[in-house]
């Protein structure tokens, strides 16, 4: 069972990383990310745990136990 | 382990796959079309709050459409 | 085996879901589906249904026992 | 089981694997393809279906000149 | 652990006949293949293969060992 | 074998599972930064060879980023 939450939270982690970086860097004059592309990144992590969160909320309230979608 | 045993236990473990993917899919799904990719804070404002509530809703909803068609008896969450 | 087919038709599941719900519900003012993206959903599974049903019947056609491509 | 028997049931498997993924990366290209977003009724219509047969065939194509790129003979399907 | 290799192999084989048919095909007036597809399609490969090595000598150098990011 | 070692094998299978899965985001990602879609040849030329170095340079730093945001320690790659 740890096997799976491991498996989980690393695949969380690989999302994370594709999403943010797809969505922040769009430059490749350099080889370092700049400030902007790093403020970028580090908000766009945070909007979606917090979004991963609320949605994880939102769907137990409706999910809970084995309720039927109608 | 009794050969029904273990049959619960694939059956329960294939649910389990079934609502990470859902979930997963889900929450892609709503931050598409719920978050502006502008990030101009790390916080969720208000409008985005009651888009990711109703995106949730209306996915379900959804989810539930698409289990009668497929003749949702042997689907999960029916 | 069965294994196997009940992983595929619960994959397939949630595509549907993912593709249809992507593909008809773009406003979040009300909690609630409209009729008219209801109707919308409902097209795109029969749809996706019958365009993999064809899909089905072409791939095995071409692809029947362990054919080359060319 | 002997071991040889276990690596063919391996290899059988990751076949079928193979075949299922293939699959439904195929029929979702083909949607995109062919399949109009307005979805006024529910039917496919003769230029849809036509369409879908066709890419199904290029679609085939293409697995077979990867195939040979890839130097084939180790690739189901060849 | 050759069938991991063997899965991985297999995997790219998708990946790349679903990539280079996406970005080469687009009419369907025809039931094969012309000979601009055709072309594409090789060199779509190619520069695919060629990417992912360079891709792959890259991440190897940086991520040598168990070297951290940062 | 006792637990432990299974245990063992399993993380190290898990780590496996998350590079490959990261090396095939990292490849798709500076694939579709980098190159151009006309294919005018099967060459990669000298601007996208350097696109591609930079890349991978900044995928992993974001990699370094996220990693830490998640509270890194349990994270393979630091």
């Amino acid at each position: 069972l740890e096997t799976v939450q491991m498996r989980d939270s690393l695949r969380l982690y690989n999302t994370l990383v594709e999403r943010c970086f797809n969505n922040c860097v769009d430059s490749f004059r350099r080889k370092t990310l700049d400030k902007t592309e790093e403020t970028c990144v580090k908000r766009c992590v945070e909007k979606f745990l917090k979004h991963t969160g609320r949605v994880s909320l939102r769907f137990q309230e409706i999910n809970g136990g084995l309720a039927t979608p109608d | 382990m009794p050969k029904g045993g273990e049959e619960a236990v694939n059956m329960a473990q294939q649910e389990m796959e079934f609502r990470v993917d859902m979930f997963s899919r889900l929450t892609a799904a709503c931050f598409e079309k719920c978050i502006g990719r502008s990030y101009k804070d790390s916080e969720l404002n208000v409008g985005e709050n009651s888009c990711i509530d109703r995106c949730v809703a209306k996915y379900w909803q959804v989810t539930g459409i698409v289990g009668q068609m497929l003749g949702g008896a042997q689907f999960p969450g029916k």
